[in-house]
């Protein structure tokens, strides 16, 4: 499992994949923190589906306001310039492709780029929230998670056990080993993370993998 | 001029066993509390709930699903709620997962009079199976139905004495598509002010929408504070 | 075709159908002229599909906004309690069945409630505007018109013969010889004017009556 | 933070012949005046125009009706303009006649990602010709496609200096959706003003729908001056 250290480290690669001006919706749970990192030389405006355009700092104590969420139901500011809107307004900024790009997490990631992370079959149902939405919408979705289950097992496989979120929906997958990218040619490992090799990657993946590393 | 209820007691008489009806909220942010108490209060049974979320277990919905008195829930997110959990895996509780946005799209269809529309969310996946897929523009999308109810309760800052209604911050959310999508709709506002107080060009529910208002405090019980 | 006076009469009988409390919408032409008759005794919201719930008066000279007009792309007022809003949402209230009433003028209505009044084929076209929606949504649809055509041609007919605004949509038809209901068994004279007689009406409609007129 | 231009030459400087745009307005109200001068200044051609009304012979759309450079024209009602009579029926221009309300729909659809929905505006007559028609709870239904556009151009009160939008009065009408749906939005606004001067409560178009701000003057011709 992913260690503080190596959340943050996933976090921050992360942030790069963001441009200034960009519109991003981040998931829930790991995603989120992607938040503490973006470059102050950027303007980004953070998207929350329960209807908030502009995102701001969690508030001091005096800030806390019970009507102002995140859709991790987490009390939240709201920057300058930000909106207000309601469910269906926030689903077509999602739905309609306004979104550039989606950090979500991921339970396993087919090499088709097939996503599942909602449920997990015999275990309690949550529900979807609006991952499935979400993975249709943004024009990038990026999938960062732990390279590996608790158990050890690989999440990026040939095709997802799990049932699905969205197929053939994410563009990139960063992990604390690295980062691959989905192509119509299969994935391709693009960056190999300190403390790893590309063998290590190889692996802790039951996929295929095109290297293509820079250095 | 619409009907002000003296009670959320009052405002809930008409709503009857087996009856279908939209709750606001996100989480429990946004939702009606007084009359989700007056509905635990009136022991009405059978209902079937359409909410993004079923409350936790001590408060909003949750307090419904206690005394068992949901027999069938649509929603998108129902993880805060362990007697949700109980009752869906026992099979005592009907449930029907939908994606947050389609859910949000099917309510503001049924108020607008849009029998089903096509939507990409879902296609693939366990939640498309059963229903109708077709492509356009080389990508598949699922055909959606819409969602009625016979009653909707919805949570206001404000409502004005026509039944025009504003609401506060993300405590918006599903309140306006279900405002429209009620074929009785009930406004739970914080304050109720005169017709022509609120700003014709900031009304979030236009009063068309709405037949009853109650004027109710509001608890706002926080899911997760989060402090800088 | 109706004299000033007929006009007058048929607004007035049309406003009865408007109960207090009631969320209206009425057509370009005739049907505006409702508005000048209705009860003070009513709480009457009028509906303006570009945008506007609770049309007021028209503006004195100093109240004039460029901005704020009807459907008939006249300047008016707002009334007390309105709201603006865009045009989606102004035809999801029309579709979604929360007009209690719409008043629309008619060319030709069949004896089925057949309404036509968008097109003469040969004339120039100019659109249909928001008739084919209003027709599927308001929850009552009236039409106010006159009984004859200028040519003196009966406009209540077996069929339509000229292009459909909406098929089967017609509740009642108001003109200045009286007023007829369509119901699942046919057209049902309900009313006479005066100075019109049954067998007047019988014989400037071209579709089969049924008489139930109350004295 | 969203480019702002110093003129309406230069925000319509990448719109090129044979593009569809979305124009707002209802009427005369909520038309972007000073884009719509610039593109026949630019005398850009065969473009298709969406847009409710198509202006008058002397204002709005009709100015570039009568340069001819519009090929095609969707719209609900064009009634108030001899030129577009003259050219609709000698073949010249290309009309597409579409229910106010189906229009808007279609709009609001293209900026969501709603591929295509049903609504019962026109069934039973010819806007039905040659769409599939479908039966729900026992009434018809038309399905309906949804419509986007290359460049829209859209007519605010204010915008704020990140995009948001708010509209006066009945001049929002189609520009909410239009903003929505176009590739690249362009917001010509009375007035820009600095970001957070806007109450986030009252955004008509939240900053995400526009990509470019224009500030001009409006001479707001009125099309039928009545009073009291």
């Amino acid at each position: 499992m992913a260690t503080a250290n190596s959340r943050e480290l996933i976090a921050r690669r992360a942030e790069k994949e963001i441009a200034d001006g960009d519109y991003v919706n981040l998931g829930i749970g790991m995603p989120t923190l992607v938040a503490n990192y973006i470059s102050p030389e950027k303007t980004v405006v953070l998207q929350s589906e329960n209807g908030l355009l502009g995102i701001g700092p969690y508030p001091t104590e005096d800030e806390v306001d019970p009507d102002l969420i995140n859709a991790g139901k987490e009390t939240v500011t709201a920057s300058t310039g930000a909106a207000y809107f309601n469910s269906a307004e926030s689903f077509a900024m999602i739905r309609g492709g306004h979104i550039d790009v989606a950090i979500l997490g991921g339970m396993e990631v087919s090499e088709k780029g097939d996503l599942a992370n909602w449920m997990i079959p015999g275990k309690v149902i949550k529900g979807m929230g609006g991952a499935m939405d979400l993975v249709h919408g943004a024009k990038k979705i990026i999938v960062i998670m732990d390279h590996v289950s608790k158990k050890g097992e690989p999440k990026i496989k040939k095709t997802c056990d799990l049932p699905l979120t969205g197929k053939g929906v994410v563009d990139k997958i960063i992990t604390e080993r690295g980062l691959i990218e989905v192509t119509p040619q299969g994935l391709v490992l693009k960056e190999v993370f300190e403390g790893y090799t590309v063998q290590d990657i190889l692996d802790a993946t039951d996929a295929d993998l095109t290297i293509d590393v820079r250095e | 001029m619409k009907t002000i209820y003296s009670s959320a007691r009052e405002a809930v008489a008409p709503i009857e066993d087996g009856m279908t009806l939209m709750v606001g909220g996100f989480g429990l942010v946004g939702i009606p509390e007084q009359l989700i108490l007056a509905l635990v209060e009136k022991g009405v049974k059978d209902l079937t709930i359409i909410s993004n979320n079923c409350g936790i277990d001590e408060w909003g919905l949750g307090l419904l699903l206690k005394e068992k008195q949901i027999k069938k829930m649509i929603a998108s997110y129902v993880g805060e709620n362990k007697e949700f959990e109980r009752q869906a895996l026992s099979g005592e509780l009907e449930v029907e997962l939908t994606p947050q946005g389609t859910l949000a799209e099917k309510i503001r269809a049924g108020g607008a009079g849009i029998p089903a529309f096509f939507t990409p969310a879902g296609v693939g996946t366990q939640i498309a199976e059963g229903k109708e897929i077709r492509e356009f523009n080389g990508k598949e999308y699922v055909l959606e139905e819409s969602l009625t109810a016979d009653f909707s309760l919805v949570r206001a800052l404000k409502a004005d004495t026509f039944g025009n209604l504003i609401y506060n911050k993300t405590a918006m959310n599903f309140n306006p598509m279900m405002a429209a999508a009620g074929k009785v709709t009930i406004g739970e506002a914080e304050e109720i002010v005169e017709a022509g107080e609120l700003d014709p060009a900031c009304i979030h529910t236009p009063s068309i929408y709405v037949q009853g208002l109650l004027q109710a405090e509001q608890e706002k019980r926080i899911e997760r504070l989060t402090t800088r």
